[in-house]
């Protein structure tokens, strides 16, 4: 699974984008985003807020109970500030 | 049309391109965002210095989203042509960071989904900023605000 | 600011200009007003012949008029800067008729000023439309639609 | 008192501007074109639909109630399509 992060997520947790072998049990966004929690602290401190964690599977939004599968691009970031 | 570029932009010729090659165009409406150097205004004085920033973006979810967004004025209302072009990377006080501009034979529709594009694209495009000022760098924080504006276009 | 001339403007320029020297502007909302080419589209196919328009006003007044449009949008919303300018004579299918534009820190007050001061232009500013068409000329009628989107705007 | 006609008023009256001398009995803006209709049938046909006509005097849009007198500018003429 191709993880992407953004803006103070992406600071926080040290790295823009990485690669995962994700545990069979993950089957949707938020048992991701535990599991992401459980890597390290800087990934726990990261996620620590939910509300302000928003996230993409393939480039669209979903919520919480969207399904994820090895071979998804899934992007965690914080609310949008353009335009 | 959407572009997601770093450079700058043309605002004559763009709204000219917009009309070109149609004499059904009433009316175009645009809408150009720019970096506004917060620091006076909200500092109360300070020391007036520019404070720049800088704009991250996700590339292909951020063309995707923008595309997204400009059918949906489309749906929505009758235009004879739309654009959007989002800026990214580093800006500067003065600098434009976006332009969304709407041609339709009426005006009525082409000032409606200008603010729509807008609107929409300030909530739902994937892009960050990060400004600069004499304290330090900062994300800029969503807005409730503008949340409740893309709200009111809900059908 | 406000111009009525008859020879065309320059948008880019225009936009530009209104913006510049201060970086408290965080948003230009405009609109162009463009001659549209009615004779297909309302004559069903027909032959596709350009309509020109000659644009008579009443200078002095139209002046008068423009400045107080403009002065109450700046009652009603807090802009930087704000223009328009308005066209008179001859003017042939795809001229630029009008461009209004207004800049502010804020894109809500850019966007609404803008929508507000063409609105109320369509509806007190005296000018008058003489289209022309294969089967003669003819004086353009005042439309209801005009009076009741200018309505909408009293407070 | 300076009249000035425009559009189809302008068209239908045959000038676009004239001095004239009104009577004393003209006070008000209504009065005004009820004696401008009596001036001949050119008058008479432009101001034959008066919700068509509308009025400014000294360059501000004014009701039928509204006062007139020599010196005025008052213009007549139909309701405005610009933009």
């Amino acid at each position: 699974m191709k993880l992407l992060y953004f803006a103070w997520l992406r600071q926080k947790i040290g790295k823009a984008e990485e690669s995962l072998e994700v545990p069979a049990h993950v089957k949707e966004v938020g048992q991701l985003l535990d599991w992401l929690e459980s890597l390290g602290p800087n990934y726990a401190t990261a996620l620590k807020e939910r509300r302000a964690v928003k996230v993409a599977v393939n480039q669209d939004y979903v919520g919480l109970d969207h399904p994820v599968k090895a071979g998804d691009e899934v992007a965690l970031f914080p609310p949008v500030t353009g335009g | 049309m959407i572009r997601v570029q770093r450079g700058d932009f043309d605002i004559g010729a763009e709204l000219e391109r917009l009309a070109a090659g149609s004499h059904q165009v009433g009316g175009i409406a645009s809408f150009i965002g720019l970096v506004r150097d917060i620091a006076p205004a909200e500092s109360g004085g300070g020391s007036g210095a520019a404070s720049a920033m800088t704009l991250e973006h996700y590339p292909g979810m951020t063309e995707k989203r923008l595309q997204e967004i400009e059918a949906e004025a489309n749906r929505r209302w009758q235009l004879e042509a739309s654009l959007i072009i989002h800026r990214y990377g580093r800006l500067e006080p003065g600098d434009r960071i976006v332009l969304v501009a709407t041609a339709s034979r009426h005006r009525e529709a082409a000032l409606e989904a200008c603010a729509f594009l807008i609107d929409w694209l300030k909530t739902e495009a994937p892009f960050w900023k990060l400004e600069e000022s004499a304290e330090g760098a900062r994300w800029v924080e969503a807005r409730a605000s503008d949340d409740a504006r893309k709200a009111a276009w809900k059908k």
